[in-house]
């Protein structure tokens, strides 16, 4: 059975709307439009009004809005159409949402989950490009979710909805349109994936990759084209942002000795960053036979003509080659 | 029994609205005392967490409410106890009226465990049943409050949540968001304005275009109050809730008041206004003296019960300022827990190194 | 020399004014000429954008203008040439008439180095002389028009600056904050809604409590023009002007206009609306056939004369395309230039490797 | 002479704005009030209405009406109260200050400076004690200064508001009252310092401190600490963020062989993340002879009560531990 991201983000959100009452779709567009990228389809129709809310272009004030609604016991799905705008609404994200049960000792609970795509899609700009990984998982309170696969999507959006604490679901414009394989058990409504695991998409043994999102799909491509060389990559699939999975990350690293990181964000203060310092940080130092290093968007805002967007953006052949460079083959 | 009752024609101004509440207001003698009582505690706990942050027992910001205590003990008189409430981080007055005890707002002021959010919130971070704090981002518990009438709404409950921000919070544009979105969704929200002359240094008129709050939105009915007579706060948030609660969407208020300390404990208040500008407003406006006058000039109470309360309400503040100074903070590793509701397996938060980490998982 | 003139009585509505512009609206025969020619370059144009996105060669977003012409073409007969503008990412129209060439809008839509923002901005993002964009971010354009109103005071000069928004960014909150600021200090300011109906397939009732966007601000006035009649549109923009340039600080101006197309290309722009609606406007109300018609009947303009401007502009839209279609692209190379304006001594940008680092240092 | 860092501010906006016509300051308080922490005090007798401008409390628009403001030729200096309330301008700050000179392909300029206090003060609770270095430095078009001394602030200062990008210069409140020496060199009213350099605080051979803002306080007084064990410190005061002074830090570990980075802020996807992760990436990769690490901010927003508050704050202890954990002491 093979499912497009969209339709996995689509079903988690209507078993999860049919399943509990107190959990509602809101955003811009989302109801009777079917979603600016059409990721609701369908759910206005069978869900109405109520659960599925249509909201104006405020981002600041619905996001504000949906945050309330958390903290008065419901739980929303705050749909962002893309994560470049909830900069507009980021104070409520971060300040309101993932300080609150903090801040309150545990008196006011924040179940929200707030999903969009994010990072660039094909042409459409630096303003409308950025990827929000690195900020949002920077901070305590919240957990942040990069799913890569159909599987990803269904259990951890699932897992978000059901989940007490606010979760920033970063999805990718990108990858909406992909098929994945499904398992009978991955299409399960009760199927939920644990929030903060990783997977290993691919074992190897000479070197480990680690992306997340987008970033998998380079891995896995280089990974196969490597093959070829005779070098076998090991791909991590980070899955959770926050928290991060070290474990996966270090016993694999354990056993390939190397590592790369691979995302579609700028390249400071990145995942990558973090991925890495935590080897550095960890006994996993120890087993480095060679620099870390990261492939990453360039560090400029991205332009709208191909062939400068293409070579702003992580492509397979810089993973190969980085690849190469620090085995040196 | 017998009642305090008067006629206030001054005591609003209407924006949108046919009819406004009863310019007659009255009380009963229970009532009376209960609100005087309220006020009282309001005023004295403001009094020694002011003592308090000069022999530097509370740190950092510390908003006190005197001057404006009319608002929450009128306000949450006509409240139902399903209704909610946010207000700014101005919030000591509203947590107590929203059920959280003197302990609880001043050992909150010291940092102490017995302090409503354990010491983890401060003066702007307190909560309570069906109150949703204290905020420290000027504006931001605008929307919040929507959306908590949004869930009153959503579960087909009778009930309104009362939204509060400041003068100079109203030119926030997240407010006008939240005021569009509770009229196309008919939303059982008050939005109050507590104006009280001043945003910290900025006076209404240097900071807003139209410094008339109640007509700041014009698709949604507004109510001027006279925020310094409690029995009219009480009269007009009646109305406010009726109009809510019988699905005609969202009202505005704006309470005129004042507020006699300065914006924060290190503003001392008199670089924009005069001394006489606030000593004019506690001798003419001040919203205890002034109820208390009117319920001796009625001869429901005396001078001497008043004295008595005013004793009982001093202990009650001197037992709870006990507690705020020699209750214990929470233990040092307690700054990890509550960072997450339902953490991730084997998770573990890191500390200032990276040789302290501390397990969180259930 | 003769003239076309007529009254418009329908042609505005007005808030907080007490008189508008003429109703009584007229041009000569050389403007007439020049604002069908331009009001048809922008609607061809579009045409154009249109054809080359679905033959693939635009990419990402596109926003046309088609419907909205006689707005950028009125508006800025009644500009000073060194007066400023902003708007939304429904920017090609504004582009072409602050002075961007055909060229140089259709070859940044197809990202070439001939693009007026060399393929770096896209749709959204074209700049020229006072003309600060093309904004992609809903709303955001609204403060910075306020800005650069803002500094034309600063400096003492006589001019304005337009400030345009969609009906759907009429609610984002820095739209209010704009309005505040600008009114606070009498900032010359023309802030303009323009009213197409939708912002993206929500219909303005959906979205604003007040559809009327001329009526939005309580202490600003506003001005309600007929957004399909080019001369009307011309008259309320001197008025608008004057208004401001006389130190009465800002005014809104609500043009009612329609967009023909969806909201981007990928949008067929009918499930929200019917195609009725769509073929309505185009018969009754399409700024550029309207005007014709007045031309014609007002004997200024013969039907051949018009053939005539047709085919010129027909050409030079065709010239235009070849330069879009065949132009080169910027080098690879040029993605590392144009970050930063002044850029540090040996700063090297990093590439998207750690083997690929350009160094742009002066 | 000595100069706190309150003064050093105040100075250099007073020198830029009597220097350049086109320079004014714009902010909540910061005319009648002197400014809320009294960075301004002098500013609005001396300069009046036109220069020194009070705005209502509302952050995207005045920080969007300034950004607007440089974009067509003025030079405004844009305080933030405190940079937690820059969230709710920071779409102005990315998308329209940072991302318009690339976009618009030179055309438009956008020469301002975001300043303000950064990160926690004394008891003012989770959501006033952000630390946005990370945030901001991970963008490009934006240029990020973190200053430490009364040096680095004058002379950063003065550069970022003749500097011709937008510059978001990150102050520290608890440092505002600290007394520093001045030279005399640095008392010119011509003094400035390049953007893009850091600077040795510290020589010392034994181990590299790099901090930023408050973190090179407490890596001062940890190598001041130290030097009686007999360990030398290298303190680097990295006083730009970006461009981060990659040669100065690689430098410095080539000497000593060993890396701790200090800041204030969250760990995950720090400033800390990036230096550690910028030299494995280079050469000076070979020369670790030990785990680089960081000290940060514990991974927990910020308690109000003053013994948790300080617990979740780097202490020199930390560092001192940290040092002697990694050298083996
Ligand atoms: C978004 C934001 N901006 C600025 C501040 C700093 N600040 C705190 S209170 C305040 C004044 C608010 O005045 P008002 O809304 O009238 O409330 P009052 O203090 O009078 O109760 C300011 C500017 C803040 N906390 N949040
Ligand atoms: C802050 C923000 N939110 C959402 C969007 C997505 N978006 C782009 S255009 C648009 C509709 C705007 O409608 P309107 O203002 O009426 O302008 P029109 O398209 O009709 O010209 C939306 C929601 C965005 N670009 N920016
Ligand atoms: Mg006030
Ligand atoms: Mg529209």
């Amino acid at each position: 059975k093979s499912l497009t991201i969209r339709e996995a983000i689509t079903q988690a959100m209507d078993e999860e709307i049919s399943r509990d009452e107190r959990v509602f779709l809101i955003g811009e567009e989302v109801a009777q439009y079917d979603g600016a990228y059409k990721m609701s389809k369908g759910l206005w129709k069978k869900h109405g009004d109520k659960r599925i809310v249509d909201t104006p272009i405020t981002e600041m004030g619905f996001a504000g809005l949906a945050t309330g609604a958390a903290m008065a016991g419901l739980r929303p799905i705050c749909e962002f159409m893309t994560f470049n705008f909830s900069m507009q609404a980021i104070d409520h994200v971060i300040n309101s949402a993932a300080k609150a049960y903090y801040m309150s000792a545990g008196k006011v609970k924040v179940p929200i989950v707030f999903r969009g795509p994010n990072g660039a899609a094909a042409g459409v700009g630096a303003q409308h490009s950025q990827d929000y990984s690195s900020w949002y998982s920077q901070c305590p309170g919240l957990k942040v979710i990069a799913p890569y696969s159909a599987e990803d999507c269904r259990g951890l959006l699932k897992a978000a909805i059901r989940d007490d604490d606010p979760v920033v679901f970063l999805e990718n414009e990108l990858l909406y349109g992909l098929h994945f394989p499904l398992s009978d058990e991955a299409s399960s409504t009760d199927f939920v994936l644990p929030i903060g695991k990783g997977k290993i998409e691919r074992e190897g043994k000479h070197i480990t990759l680690v992306g997340y999102s987008i970033g998998v799909k380079i891995c896995m491509e280089a990974a196969k084209e490597l093959e070829q060389s005779g070098i076998q990559c090991e791909v991590v699939n980070l899955r959770s942002l926050r928290p991060l999975d070290e474990d996966i990350i270090k016993n694999s690293v354990k056993k390939t000795h190397y590592l790369l990181t691979v995302e579609f964000g700028w390249s400071q203060c990145s995942i990558g960053s973090e991925v890495i310092t935590r080897i550095c940080e960890s006994d996993a130092f120890d087993y480095l036979d060679g620099p870390p290093i990261r492939v990453t968007g360039a560090d400029v805002p991205l332009a709208y003509a191909k062939t400068l967007e293409q070579n702003s953006m992580p492509q397979v052949a810089n993973v190969v080659k980085s690849i190469k460079k620090i085995l040196n083959k | 029994g017998p009642i305090l009752e008067y006629d206030e024609p001054n005591a609003y101004k209407l924006h949108m609205l046919e009819e406004g509440p009863s310019n007659h207001v009255s009380c009963t003698r229970e009532e009376g005392l209960d609100f005087y009582r309220k006020m009282q505690v309001v005023r004295r706990m403001e009094a020694s967490a002011n003592n308090m942050y000069k022999a530097k027992l509370i740190r950092g910001f510390c908003h006190l409410y005197s001057g404006q205590e009319a608002i929450c003990v009128g306000m949450k008189a006509a409240m139902d106890k399903n209704d909610s409430l946010i207000t700014a981080y101005r919030a000591h007055g509203w947590t107590y009226m929203m059920g959280v005890s003197v302990t609880g707002v001043l050992a909150e002021l010291t940092g102490k465990k017995t302090g409503c959010s354990e010491g983890r919130g401060g003066s702007m971070h307190m909560y309570g049943t069906n109150f949703y704090g204290g905020n420290g981002i000027v504006g931001a518990q605008v929307p919040l409050g929507a959306g908590v009438a949004f869930a009153h709404k959503y579960r087909g409950e009778q009930n309104v949540c009362v939204a509060l921000y400041g003068d100079g919070a109203a030119n926030q544009g997240q407010v006008f968001e939240a005021f569009n979105m509770a009229k196309l969704w008919l939303l059982p929200c008050i939005f109050v304005c507590e104006n009280n002359g001043y945003g910290m240094g900025t006076s209404t008129a240097r900071a807003s275009a139209n410094p008339n709050f109640y007509k700041r939105c014009e698709y949604i009915p507004g109510l001027w109050v006279d925020g310094m007579d409690v029995l009219a706060v009480r009269e007009a948030t009646r109305f406010a809730r009726d109009w809510c609660t019988s699905g005609k969407g969202p009202i505005i208020m704006e309470m005129a008041t004042y507020r006699y300390f300065g914006h924060s404990m290190s503003d001392p208040g008199t670089s924009y206004r005069t001394r006489e500008e606030v000593q004019d407003v506690r001798k003419s406006r001040d919203p205890i003296a002034s109820f208390r006058e009117k319920l001796v000039q009625a001869k429901l109470v005396t001078e001497d019960e008043f004295k008595g309360i005013d004793n009982e309400v001093k202990k009650l503040i001197e037992d709870a300022e006990n507690h705020a100074q020699n209750d214990p903070e929470l233990p040092v590793d307690e700054l990890y827990s509550h960072v997450y509701s339902s953490p991730p397996a084997n998770f573990k938060i890191r500390g200032c190194d990276n040789f302290t980490f501390k397990d969180i998982s259930k």
